[in-house]
């Protein structure tokens, strides 16, 4: 096992990681910008070291100092956290270079994976559903109609050189779709001089749902259950829960099987995430994220693990510590995550934690790392804790999320808390009745 | 309150019997204590609260100790003597000279020119020459010869001649 | 303060039995402690003694600030005009008068002798009378006839009269 | 389902009793000392009734003022928290008289097995085994030999009239008794002027092991599993955990079983718990009690239940929501009571909590009624938080509160962290070598 890990990250995914370094016995090194000199990942590291201003870009994102501060720490791994260089496949080298293990996959993986459209040929080619469409642009009124009827309807016709809405159009049945192609190429030469067209199946209204997986050296690869997070704010996920409430069971378990498989396919090492949408009757890919997620606990508290300790056991060539079949998910959970924003107009509100108490009892997990006098900095994301509960039932977890919430007391800056009061108690979301553009639609358009 | 005041203030309270005062502005609020007043205190031997306090007032000490060694300066007295800290713009390992057989670049009490080099920073095998961006006299070197440096960490402490 | 002022007060307080006089302002908040003061905290034994006991000072400050909040009152013009209030001391119901069809015992504006009926507190099927323990000026009644009221809630301003 | 719950307590039980009612969308009214005007369950209360001054006996432990503010608070139920009036029968026959559930065994049975030595009777003729002994005195060698032969060694011989100590012997084999009776009989009439004997097992080193049960209206009885409670300071509970480490699984079903028919026998309703003596190889009945326990939340974290919830659905007039076939312990779990208290000599240390960073992540749960400005007063109970963690072995448990305790940060008061963070490293306390006078003889005796 390793001796010491450094935390190549901040705020509450930093101090997860020493949570679960220190309960592994392992020494922690914690990085800071002189921004986050008393920050709590700061306090419960073994270590730290400041590796720059408080601009991300010149800390938290500057290989150069942090892989200096690799070497001076002599730790013999690095964990990324999310966000920042999780997904930099340069600083996997880097680490390389300096003899440490990187917690996460691979340098060659990484960058294989990070390319999109490759990765959706090669679990096109293995089965793998992805959102079907042409391959390319669509030359003939022929074509067209083989095509269509290939990928079913509604079906988007796209404008192959243009954006922002311009020469789309949504057919919604055989009929209407010379016309529409017509009209489309028509707009589509006016708008950006060029009239190629392919077509892609029309989602109407996605629920965004993923699994997370995770695979050892052994040739080991379990899923944890899926994670909706059809909630989002501009492709921002605020809610993520488990299970998805509008999966079948046969549904349920055809995903899990499909993640695991494409995980298979890419060849994936350690914890990630697949990511797909769901039209109410099939899901497709749409792509693979390569490292832990904030809304991991989501997962853990379904099921009763500790991710980060299997992703440190994994790196460090160990075998998972479960097989598939002891994964049984226990209870119905739901992540908020609580913003220092407007809760109305999501902006960010930084400032000093004044006053703080943290909801607790039965059933309730808060990740944060903030305290009472915490200075919320308006250089970094405006996450400052997470707040997971888990019920019997969805009913359960629902309205102790909304106990907790009325509980949360954070002084001295606003939160999000009042929006997430009022999203659990509109019917929508008591009936799963939504899409990922429910909250901008609903929320942000009425404000 | 200018000095004459203060300096009577201060004679009129020492030939007082408070042995004790304290006086706040704005808006007002003072505290005066005789001897008696403390009698008490020393006689409760058994409660727990005094301790606390001191224990309390030891800790903030303890932290701005922290707090000091961790940033290795001595900022009260650097502050007072217009003394100015040339900090670490890296995380390095610091050098004093450009090889072990060399002398140092600098020796305490040294005047030193504006692009003076003042020691070497080695980072990713890089050496880089840290240079003086203003005239001064070295006062006190703040961190040994091979020790590993972070972002921001002092130096070198000195007297700035421009 | 000028310089004048606060050593006439110093010599004032120098001269008097008080060993510790604090003062502050706006709007006030004077304490002034004889040597008995801590005398008397060295016999309670067992308490957590000089800190706590300002502590207590301060929280019951305090305390009384969110209970006039909570009443809706205010405090500081009573205090200044020298009204005090007298408390239910039991959970209890409300009633002005003995019976529906009685009048009042008191009302605004009436001078009561020492133990003369106030109300009725009602607890538990039982009628408790609670009486004036000092000759007073009803100055205000602050519940209403048949109202629910809690331990230590105000339930009249009155004036003093001895 | 009720409509209002009037809590007759304070601190963590009372904030944990309105945290389930609030789940169950149950209004919720707290009662407070002057002392606690500002303290958390009146502010998470819906309504708030002040009922005495600083002294419990004067507010808490006041009938007459607790019995007004149900009256006026127009509440239909009653939880009596732990402590302070929740095992009086008297208060359970005022909530019976003003209308009112009292959450709890009813005033009958609350009375009926507060009597310990019918109690046993009763169990004794039913089969459960209690602490064996002479059902009286022993007036001659040849039926005090028959006695301990069919009580076995080691035996203590008590004088019938005695007390601290005096005319107590210890006999370990047969050979000692008559020699010992003797002795015994003489000092026992020397010191009390009567020289009546009586016989016991003796139960040489003691693990105190309870199990929690719960009953409803409808005749069903469940055990949730057993909480070993050794670790105690002058029989104040300070650390439980649960699964014992030291049951093995014949005896540990053997245990669950008793006391599920312990509970039938006594005709018990309710949450309750069954406290045994374990000698390492049988157990021994010794009390029932008649309320929630402080230490309920083990139970409750590694069965993943709500037992708050289920007493109010139970004294409701519901049914269980679960069944015994349902429940299986799905963690080791272990809970350290945080006092504020000198961590070496254990007296009391009231103050002004003025740094709070209270532990997380997974696997975490705490209870506390406190937050950063809170102050503790010397009035009341010194508990302020209850650290709870599971594991999926008791070393993973272990090593999480190890990382909670170092975690958590509570400034202005002393607390007992220290202290558990020197028994959780303990050999004997890994090894699980230890009695309920380990804390006592180990800790207490070298200070």
């Amino acid at each position: 096992m390793f001796k010491k890990i450094l935390i190549a990250n901040r705020g509450e995914i930093a101090v997860r990681v020493i949570r679960a370094a220190k309960e592994l016995g392992i020494q922690t090194v914690a990085v800071y910008s002189t921004e986050d000199k008393d920050s709590m990942h700061v306090k419960l590291a073994d270590e730290a070291i400041c590796i720059g201003p408080a601009e991300a870009k010149k800390s938290y994102l500057h290989l150069f100092n942090i892989a200096q501060a690799i070497a001076n720490s002599g730790c013999d791994a690095v964990h990324p956290g999310y966000g920042f260089l999780s997904e930099n496949p340069n600083f996997v080298r880097i680490c390389d270079d300096l003899g440490v293990e990187f917690i996460g996959p691979d340098a060659e993986t990484m960058e294989r994976l990070a390319d999109k459209a490759k990765v959706k040929a090669i679990l096109d080619e293995n089965g793998i559903p992805t959102v079907p469409g042409s391959s390319g642009s669509i030359d003939d009124e022929s074509s067209l109609i083989e095509v269509a009827n290939r990928i079913g309807y509604p079906l988007l016709l796209k404008a192959s050189w243009g954006g922002g809405g311009k020469g789309m159009r949504v057919v919604r049945k055989e009929s209407e779709l010379i016309d529409s192609y017509r009209a489309a190429k028509l707009e589509a030469k006016a708008s950006f001089g060029r009239d190629d067209i392919y077509i892609e199946k029309f989602i109407e209204h996605p629920r965004h749902i993923e699994v997370q997986i995770i695979a050892d050296e052994f040739g080991n690869i379990v899923h944890i259950g899926e994670r909706d997070c059809t909630l989002q704010r501009r492709h921002q996920k605020l809610l993520e829960e488990s299970p998805s409430p509008v999966l079948k069971e046969y549904t349920r378990k055809k995903l899990h099987h499909t993640a695991v498989e494409a995980a298979k396919v890419l060849g994936y090492k350690n914890a990630g995430t697949m990511e797909f949408l769901f039209d109410g009757e099939d899901f497709y890919f749409i792509e693979i994220n390569t490292r832990i997620q904030v809304e991991h606990p989501v997962s853990e508290m379904c099921f009763g693990i500790d991710l980060i300790k299997e992703q440190i056991n994994v790196s460090a060539g160990y075998e998972l510590s479960f097989m598939q079949s002891a994964l049984k998910p226990e209870f119905h959970v739901i992540e908020c995550r609580i913003n220092a924003e407007d809760p109305d107009k999501f902006y960010p509100f930084p400032g000093t934690i004044e006053g703080l108490y943290i909801p607790g009892g039965p059933g309730v997990r808060v990740d944060t790392a903030v305290a009472c006098g915490t200075k919320i900095s308006p250089y970094y994301d405006s996450m400052i804790a997470k707040l997971i509960v888990r019920g019997n039932s969805r009913e359960e977890a629902r309205k102790r999320m909304l106990r907790c919430l009325d509980e949360f007391v954070i002084e001295g800056v606003k939160t999000t808390i009042p929006f997430f009061q009022r999203l659990l108690t509109t019917n929508d979301f008591i009936n799963n009745n939504y899409d990922t553009n429910f909250i901008d639609k609903k929320f942000l358009g009425s404000t | 309150m200018d000095l004459k005041s203060l300096k009577d203030l201060m004679r009129f309270v020492e030939k007082s019997q408070f042995v004790e005062f304290e006086y706040k502005d704005d808006e007002i609020h003072i505290m005066l204590k005789k001897k008696e007043a403390f009698v008490g205190d020393n006689i409760v031997t058994q409660a727990p609260q005094p301790v606390a306090v001191e224990t309390r007032e030891q800790k903030q000490q303890l932290d701005k100790e922290v707090v000091e060694e961790r940033m290795g300066e001595k900022k009260e007295k650097g502050a007072k003597e217009g003394l100015v800290e040339i900090k670490s713009p890296m995380v390095a390992t610091f050098y004093r000279a450009p090889s072990p057989t060399s002398s140092p670049y600098v020796e305490v009490g040294d005047e030193v020119k504006k692009g003076a080099t003042l020691c070497i920073l080695e980072a990713m095998k890089i050496m880089n020459e840290l240079e003086a961006e203003f005239p001064c006299k070295i006062e006190q070197i703040l961190v040994k010869n091979g020790q590993k440096v972070e972002f921001d960490q002092p130096l070198f402490l000195v007297k700035r001649l421009d």
